[in-house]
């Protein structure tokens, strides 16, 4: 049984299970409960689950995040939400020394999710409500990183986080909240963290893409297929740490060319770490460079000429595609 | 420190200014013609008008989102904010940024971000920058009372009493922080009482009380350059909209709202001035049709003015050799548009 | 609330055997025998003692890296200690990390990490996973005074106000951090007059009268089980030796020093238990015998431990499934060693 | 005139001529005055320059870096000390979101360095005081990030950062600190960022290194022309923001192999940025897929057995290099 709902209602719709499953899990972050979250993810989840399980705080990220990191050491599943993965920074100490590194240096699982809104929205958020964080966080043992790019995709990957007995950080894109409406199982549903997805198959060249870059792909593949009769493959990684680095190569290794996607600052961002992956493991089966298309080295500007010359999409990904084919 | 015809004119001026510019803002919002999310400080003019006017010209001060009037009082022209509110190529952010965003250095203004509240460290070190140099000038910022839960407030106010500071430090506390009310922010009864746990002065004032709000800071502010140190000031009023412009804010009570409607800051003072012998209807009309023949004039001009190009994005990431603030004179800076 | 006899000599015990261990801990540094550097609390041992004797056995605390006692009467031994220290592979941290950041669930401790003071937060969520399963147990953490100035302390301190969660919190104010002089962290008289700020309890002891230390943790440790929220206790100390053990700490006075070693919480308890006829020079010549005995034992058996294999460093970044506490139940949790 | 000083002369000589040249630099940091800093870099400096310009503050990164940047915008220079380039984590968010973004959202220059020690030691300093957050930067527009590998190069890259109108985080390598004594010119001396150095001129592949790594690097180059006879080119980026894609993309286009090397976790590290780039700009002239050689994805362990498994030395550069050469 499926239905077809948005892509926040899924993420929605994973949490409310999990919570009607399992007492351990509860809701901490601003503005979460009376106001049902900025972005109304958890609207609702106060009057069905009580103070005590959806709990509003003061503004103060590290202690959101330290005092989850906590919980979670004593039994509970706490389910974390900064108000914009901007404000990551503002918490960012106790995630990357403390929650990540528990388990490694003495043992105990940290069974945490940290939500929160991430990514640009092409509605002028600008500098400080548009970032793509998920770099920092790959660069940190100990943590793993989810960026959904599909309704169902949502709902599966943020119940295997739920579940995961590590810290997760769950970078929900904006964008698609409630842009994005999509075919979702109604029961339980769990794709697995470190799988990622053939949005669509073709043998021409390959996009690696995540987040909302995943769907954008999947709109240049189209426009390919529609305008030029190129067949693009398409992997949504899902999950950035960890990452499926097989099917990455087994699609490259079909395609011979491949182009890496996402919309964070270009320099350093976690693409650089997957074209580097595919060039040393794919040197032999490479027909071109390992093209990449990313946000640029500014920050997100605010008026939409310029965040629309910031964020890539899906003809500029078309763009890039052509050209790749064609090396 | 009594305050002059002149002084209490200018409070009343940039006031209601404040509110026409705010409205007018609103209703371009409405429009769809801003570019970002409008915040305003509606019902709260008193505050950053009142400190605002406390500064010498040469002093720095550090807003943030609701305080139009301290803008205003700074020198901002209209037209400027409108410009910012459209995102245009000439504006303090060229469209980089939006809202109240606004840093201009000529102005000693130092322009905020959106995470809370993170204008205030840098105001210390603007602050302290003054006192190494053993400059008579002070720094002012602002503050919500939600933004005293956070780290940066803790650690920025502990520094400015440890480095002992020209820093006057101004929370606005109107009640609600988005959906969370005060209570939930903090428990104890005030935040001027934390001042003392600190080690610094403190102040609690009827924030809706734009005299005694000026000559509160007024005092924080000689204090300081006096060599007195920080001040940490409460001033109490309550945010009669939503957080922004898109929240209907149905979490407050509705008797709330009565209960500091009647408390309207613009309207206290004019009756005060009217009961002075001051006002009168005629000039308060004259005011209405003058302020809005300003936002008029300059939603108008604003509007006029260029876009950015998408190329600009590109611009201004680094500073360059040439650029450089060569100066370690009070006037602090040269400054060049983000555009430039 | 008073002490039994039994209850004296415990406090006695704890804090003589931390000495002890430290004492050995300090030798075997000198040998080249440690992995990482070494930091103790000697002349602080009362607040660990005193503290954590006030928890009961299902309580959880988060200690600092001066805290032996505390780990002492959680029940870790004394080998594991060294074992730790030797960065052993069936140690706690089994040589992934160094010195008393040693985590053990099974024994209601958070090991901490170097970033100060980042256990605070975290027992701050522990004390409301209480809480919220309506547990009668508590949270108690510690930390010096310096670490009072960062924001991750303030954000925690106001969090277990507003949330009202069974958390004790202990300052341990040895007047310094680092070189910093406590008047240089912060320009308040005390650290426990913050307390009312926050809206929350607070207390300030002689941190080196084990007898008081523990009376006024107790009774913050039945507030927060019946209900009475977090409480703030600033035990006032002196750090008696340098940060570190490479520290000469030559920025501190030698008249603060002197003043303080006549203050010693071992001899001043000692000399109580005398005047009390419950203690002599018998008893104590057996006791540190005996104590002597314990730490060269276990000095020996840790140092018989395997060390790490160079293929340990891949192990555990993440748990696996298997792994998770599964069980939201009072004791809370299973624990696998980071060597496992 | 030059002497031959340590790394950590070199730094204190850049600060202290900075110091006497111009009254608008400043110190500021955690026991930087009386104690002289946990590494004595600015030992002497209170008593040359006096307590106002050489400040000891409350532990607070957060506000440290906040009233650096404030100090800044009213014409300071000031030159902020983080205890252990760790504990950025506490002071990251004015870092990456208010100190980076001002330039570009108004214009006004923020001359302002953050210098840290960083990296490992090979003495156990264990997962708190060894890190390497240089990618975390990399990511942020507006920063300059900077990783000396020499004395001459610590003393006239930290002088050109010192100058440098924008904020520069300067990443001291304290496993070099005093271990490495070299040349250092006695006056002025100023090393441009954004230029590399070449460290060691070869033709059989390139290491691209920076930091202690680019130390290694150096080593093992010395190792293969001893025992193997092979010629390796040693490109020692010196900074990483911005960094001297021309001259990396100069040796590989010579040498036709490349071998990144960087003591940061491997996975989105900013070596992954070096690689892209050469996979993407040299694929051509490529005669072996681009190497990499990091740090492991785990925190840095404590104990020396696991810290030495844990860091690229050498040895381990000299083995991937002649695996490269056999490509
Ligand atoms: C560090 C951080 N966390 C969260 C937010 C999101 N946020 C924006 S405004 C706001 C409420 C601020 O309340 P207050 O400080 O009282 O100011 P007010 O809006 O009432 O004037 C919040 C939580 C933010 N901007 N920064
Ligand atoms: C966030 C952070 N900044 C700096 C340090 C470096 N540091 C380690 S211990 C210490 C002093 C701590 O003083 P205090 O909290 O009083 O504890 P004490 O050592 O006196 O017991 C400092 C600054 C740190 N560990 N964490
Ligand atoms: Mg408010
Ligand atoms: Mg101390």
């Amino acid at each position: 049984m499926s239905h077809v709902i948005s892509y926040l209602e899924a993420i929605r719709e994973a949490m409310r299970q999990a919570m009607r499953d399992d007492e351990r899990v509860f809701l901490i972050g601003e503005d979460i409960a009376t106001y049902g979250g900025v972005y109304k993810v958890t609207d609702g989840f106060l009057d069905e689950f009580g103070p005590r399980r959806v709990i509003d705080t003061p503004i103060a990220e590290n202690a959101i995040i330290g005092a989850a990191t906590g919980a979670a050491l004593v039994g509970m599943r706490p389910i974390a939400e900064i108000q914009f993965a901007d404000f990551i920074a503002s918490g960012f100490d106790p995630l990357v020394n403390m929650t990540s590194t528990i388990h490694y240096r003495w043992g105990q699982p940290v069974p945490l999710v940290v939500r929160a809104p991430a990514g640009a929205t092409w509605a002028s958020a600008g500098p400080f409500h548009s970032q793509s964080p998920e770099a920092w966080f790959a660069q940190v043992p100990g943590l793993k990183v989810v960026m959904p790019a599909t309704p169902a995709d949502a709902k599966g990957l943020l119940t295997a986080a739920i579940r995961d007995p590590n810290p997760v950080i769950f970078l929900e894109q904006k964008y698609l909240y409630r842009r994005l409406k999509g075919e979702v199982p109604e029961g339980e549903h769990v794709v697995p963290l470190g799988v990622a997805r053939i949005a669509r198959a073709g043998t021409d060249a390959t996009v690696i893409a995540y987040g909302t870059m995943a769907h954008k792909a999947e709109l240049a593949a189209q426009l390919l297929a529609d305008e030029d009769d190129i067949a693009i493959e398409v992997v949504d990684l899902r999950t950035i740490v960890p990452w499926d680095r097989a099917a990455v190569l087994a699609s490259v290794a079909k395609t011979g060319r491949a182009l890496v996607v996402y919309e964070a600052h270009r320099t350093a961002g976690f693409g650089a770490e997957i074209c580097a992956t595919i060039a040393e493991e794919a040197f032999a089966q490479l027909d071109a460079p390992v093209g990449r298309l990313a946000g640029l080295d500014t920050p997100v500007p605010a008026h939409p000429a310029m965040e629309a010359e910031y964020l890539p999409d899906e003809h500029k990904i078309a763009a890039a595609l052509r050209e790749l084919v064609a090396f | 420190m009594s305050l002059s015809n002149d002084d209490r004119y200018a409070l009343y001026h940039y006031m209601r200014l404040s509110r026409a510019i705010e409205d007018g803002a609103w209703a371009l919002a409405g429009q769809g013609r801003m570019v970002g999310r409008l915040y305003t400080g509606h019902g709260q003019e008193a505050i950053p008008v009142g400190c605002a006017t406390a500064l010498a010209a040469d002093d720095v001060m550090a807003p943030m989102y609701r305080d139009m009037g301290a803008h205003l009082v700074r020198g901002m022209e209209p037209w400027e904010i409108f410009a910012q509110y459209m995102g245009k190529r000439g504006s303090s952010n060229a469209g980089k940024d939006s809202g109240l965003h606004m840093g201009d250095m000529k102005r000693g203004i130092i322009g905020m971000i959106s995470v809370l509240p993170d204008s205030l460290p840098v105001a210390v070190g603007v602050a302290l920058a003054f006192r190494l140099r053993d400059e008579a000038r002070v720094a002012m910022t602002f503050f919500g009372e939600g933004s005293t839960s956070t780290g940066a407030w803790h650690e920025a106010v502990n520094m400015a009493a440890v480095l002992d500071v020209p820093l006057v430090m101004i929370c606005e506390n109107n009640g609600w922080a988005l959906s969370t009310p005060a209570e939930r922010e903090f428990r104890g009864a005030t935040i001027a009482e934390r001042a003392s746990a600190y080690g610094i002065a403190g102040a609690r004032v009827d924030g809706n009380d734009v005299e005694a709000v000026h000559r509160t800071a007024r005092e924080a502010v000689e204090r300081a350059r006096s060599g007195g140190g920080p001040t940490l000031i409460e001033c109490v009023t309550m945010r009669m909209r939503g957080h922004s412009i898109i929240d209907p804010a149905e979490y407050v009570p509705p008797e709330q709202l009565a209960a500091w409607a009647v408390r309207d800051p613009i309207d206290r003072l004019r009756e005060r001035l009217v009961a002075d012998g001051l006002w009168d209807d005629g000039r308060e009309a004259a005011m209405l049709a003058e302020h809005k023949g300003i936002v008029d004039a300059a939603i108008d001009r604003a509007a006029a003015m260029e876009d950015p190009h998408p190329q600009d994005v590109y611009e201004g990431v680094f500073a360059s050799d040439g650029q450089t603030t060569d100066t370690a004179t009070s006037d602090g800076s040269t400054t060049t548009g983000a555009g430039a």
